[in-house]
């Protein structure tokens, strides 16, 4: 409750009221880029200090395992449910799907910020099993949509730079080498910035991606009962999985959830832009709304505390 | 009078991520120039958008706008054709004039 | 050679708050797509603006562009005379080629 | 004259003189936007823990019902003073008048800092009021033109919304209802950002205030000296009644000289927004530049430590 | 069916530093009206650009475009015609219908 | 070494990679430049507060004087050299000579940092000479191109305003007189933006000059081997020929390190601006990919330690 309660989410609230209400608030969008591209490097520097503080240990490994082999078969399952009961036919079927085997930056840094609050951060790897995570999922989807289908223009390369030079996958990993790289004490003279300013410029983020949610929400032409219902049983049946798995390993806590966070979580960067290109004809106003204005919010409210509660029950 | 030579501008909306084939394909078939203009909102039979950052600007879309002779337009449209549909290009043909002809 | 079909491209440039005042009336009047441009600065008669937010945005302008049959061309631009005066819009009216021309 | 060497009166006039001198000067207008965001996210935060500290009292509904008949009168005094001695027509001075009515976020974040330096801090409540007085000029202000004048387009509800929702009130009220709601601890991990950035964040929007009202003044065509002098009149006279009316309402010093800069100050934010769409036929380089131009650096130098000054003779 | 008159939209696209003479210009040569609009990057026999502002936007580009009378355009575009090899504008002119065609 | 695992170069070198892997990574161009007018700003009020602390010396005389010969000299050198060595012609030859007679903004904010953390800062009136040393290469440089060549259209007016008024050279020069102004005292309320922050946001402008100057080197036309080989002498030359006459001057090592790194340092901002208008047949392209594409990292990278180990030998 108490979390609910927290200017980061108030502000998601706030955002996504003034959308509702039909306000003429909003963010400009070189700000929001701006924000994000900041949210990416103070995220990526923090795993990357945390993990040189603490070395690296086998659990990195066995962790960027688990998120690999969930981020590939999360998409063929969630397939499955999007043709049968989502009744959706095969590109935006596995348009959908590869966006729920990737993840969401941002719910990733609320589950961060909570469970270190509640006294049970995740390790610091987890960083980058979450720029692991963001990739792999769009080329099964696009197996997965190509099976089915043939497709006249190919922009092979292109789209795998697209994918895997994303900018948002390249600038998690870059941060999180040049933070194992300076550890604490380099860290400390930009840490004003990037540490001290994190939770009021997440506030401001989150107040936009309220604002973007609710909009697409608005807008959602294609957006059945059924979709919704989707967009809810994912997380909680993938966050559940992901936990499991976490606990499974022997991951502390934070660290279990945090798996569980990932895997519950749906992309909105990384994958959008890939799926523009790859398969076209998915329906971008569908897939956003899905993974943004219903499984997003949903993590940040109900989820993660879920997932929480989950990992304390089995750790 | 100044001496002006007609020319036909091709204007292609598109989303951002395609802008990178889209400009190589265009190279590749006769297109010595171009410029690309950024846009704000837009609506259409797919329902309404507006740029939004958030999203990595996966939503965002673009103008291109080229300049070329008429033979050079016909080469490029018939390559560009294939692709309208897929990736539902909005494209216009303008006939201009322009100084200093050869440039283009 | 590529099929083409004549359109008319319709511009208005307007202050930012009438957009979407001004896009409903192009949408009742059977305008099926947009597209919103930005601009930098300008100048006229009424003297010269820039982009300035700092009074946010009331000074900004935006082109609304659409392209339409010449029947909708002609619907929408006389919906749209009785406000021309009143909001100083600037209106072109430019020939196009389209392909894929029952789109539009 | 201390007040005139902080910095943030320093970069006003610096913008101001790089914009005389015709330097390329130029703060990107996104930048300016966030930073206008930023500011009502921070002033809203701030109030909002203010009253959450104090409670609600009796003096907020006082202040609150003040500043709206201030609002609503203002204009017409205005009006009948821009027809008569300046000379406008109907539309314009209605215009005009609406700006004077409603007020001027950042003349009212100036005073807030001058009167918390001087060790007597305006009530957190103030905040609500300057959000009450943003929008009831503009009703006022659009009847005084359509008494005299018809009207062919009707873009009523727009108009409406645009009013009541516009951006910087709804992020203003927003961010005020979340400082009630998250209190001092909860501001405490956003405080760096919002509290702690604000004066040199302040200093960058004035550098860009600066350029924007001194280029405002420099591509005025129709600004008379009558109406420079109206410019300085109207802050002058609603700013004595506005503290005037605080000091007998029994407010302290900051609180009741608030009251003065809110009636004394001009919109340049909402108001023009709403005029551009209800009265398209005002001059928008006129009111932009009495507001901004001439009103507004008027107050920053001049008016503010006047009505401190008034408060002190009369609390 | 509205009235519209014939008028010619001239664009110009130029580098940013530029645009202050060239808008002088322009005016000295009877042009009343104008409006700039932003670009994002472009290719070109010089090679590529893209808007990059750590260079203070010395690279960066704009169009700055007019509606004129065929006269107008001539006298300026005669005005012009010096400062086109030199400085590498781009210019076109289209034939556009304008509303209410004596504000221009 | 050490130096070259700060989180600033760090960054720098990740844009670089990423920009070099045809990332699509890019920051918004508004955020560059609020950026870049952020960091005039912090490092005017700094030198100006120095300056303010310890009065103005005739060291300040000396050292202006000598940043304004050699900015004006350096040309000179710099365009036989291109035109022989570098086999340019007369126009490019003098465009990029006046580059390297300008100066680098962020060359000496890495430089001031360097020195600052090795406990040889330079004096804070460095700032002001480094203004002064934006403008004067421009007109050595046009002079230069036009002792050969005519030119029809003469933006003479605008071009002197381009460049006097210049928009970083007036922040530059504008926040250092506040500085002056506002004195130790003033800048406190602002110190978290202009101090504390500096260094991160430092980090993010150098992620975005890797990208920029990688971009620029891989479509870089006419860079010949030639031509790079100048790009890395004429910083070597020049900084050494600064260092030295600072070591002559007297001054500390931290000064007379500074004088090198600004006679080494080449303008990206100021002169391609002037040069896009007073000689626009040169090279764009080409100019800047001297100037940030070679010769900025060489100075980063090798440069800046190289005049910091001479002036500590002639010091
Ligand atoms: N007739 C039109 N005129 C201008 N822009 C259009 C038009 N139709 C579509 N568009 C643009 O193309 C996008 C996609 O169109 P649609 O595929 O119809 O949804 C729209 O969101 C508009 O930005
Ligand atoms: N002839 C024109 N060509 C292009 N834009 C124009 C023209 N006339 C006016 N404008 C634009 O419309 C705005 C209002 O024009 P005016 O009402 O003449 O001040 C100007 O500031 C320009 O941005
Ligand atoms: N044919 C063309 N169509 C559109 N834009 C062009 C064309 N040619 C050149 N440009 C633009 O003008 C710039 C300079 O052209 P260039 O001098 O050929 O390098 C390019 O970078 C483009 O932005
Ligand atoms: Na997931
Ligand atoms: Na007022
Ligand atoms: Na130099």
């Amino acid at each position: 409750m108490e979390t609910l309660l927290s200017p980061v989410i108030l502000f998601f609230v706030l955002g996504a009221l003034a959308a509702f209400a039909k306000s003429d608030l909003s963010i400009p969008e070189p700000l929001s880029k701006a924000l994000s591209l900041y949210l990416m490097c103070a995220i990526g520097l923090k795993g990357g200090i945390l993990v040189s503080d603490n070395g690296m240990t086998v659990d990195l490994f066995l962790a960027a395992i688990a998120g690999l082999v969930l981020s590939c078969l999360i998409p063929i399952g969630a397939f499955a449910l999007l043709r049968s009961f989502g009744k959706l036919e095969t590109t935006n079927a596995a348009a959908v799907a590869a966006h729920y085997g990737s993840v969401s930056v941002v719910t990733f840094v609320a589950g961060n910020q909570l469970l270190t609050d509640a006294g049970t951060p995740p390790a610091g790897y987890m960083i980058a099993v979450l720029a692991l995570m963001e990739t792999p999922a769009i080329i099964v989807g696009i197996f997965l949509a190509r099976r089915n289908t043939g497709q006249a223009f190919q922009p092979g390369q292109d789209l795998l730079r697209e994918t895997l030079l994303n900018g948002s996958v390249v600038l998690l990993l870059g941060s999180f080498i040049i933070g194992l790289i300076i550890g604490k004490d380099g860290f400390a003279p930009v840490s004003p910035v990037f540490e001290t300013g994190f939770t009021g410029l997440l506030c401001l983020f989150l107040l936009d991606m309220g604002l973007v949610a609710a909009r697409r929400l608005r807008h959602a032409r294609n957006l059945t009962l059924r979709l919704v219902t989707l967009a809810i049983v994912f997380p909680i049946v993938n966050g559940t999985i992901g936990t499991t798995i976490g606990a499974m390993l022997g991951f502390d806590i934070g660290t279990a959830t945090t798996l569980g966070i990932l895997a519950a979580s749906a992309s909105y960067i990384a994958v959008p832009a890939a799926m523009r290109l790859a398969l076209p004809k998915a329906d971008a106003g569908l897939y956003l709304a899905m993974s943004l204005a219903v499984t997003f919010p949903f993590n940040i409210i109900v989820g993660i505390p879920f997932y929480t509660m989950l990992a304390k029950l089995m750790v | 009078m100044i001496k002006t030579t007609t020319r036909k501008k091709i204007e292609i909306l598109m989303d951002v991520p395609l802008l990178r084939s889209l400009r190589d394909l265009a190279i590749k078939n006769g297109v010595r120039g171009y410029t690309v203009l950024p846009t704000l909102a837009g609506g259409g039979d797919q329902g309404r958008w507006r740029d939004d950052q958030v999203t990595g600007g996966a939503g965002s879309k673009v103008v291109f706008a080229t300049i070329v002779k008429e033979d050079t337009a016909d080469r490029f449209l018939t390559a560009l054709e294939p692709l309208l549909d897929e990736y539902s290009l909005i494209v216009t043909i303008t006939t201009v004039e322009v100084i200093r002809g050869d440039n283009f």
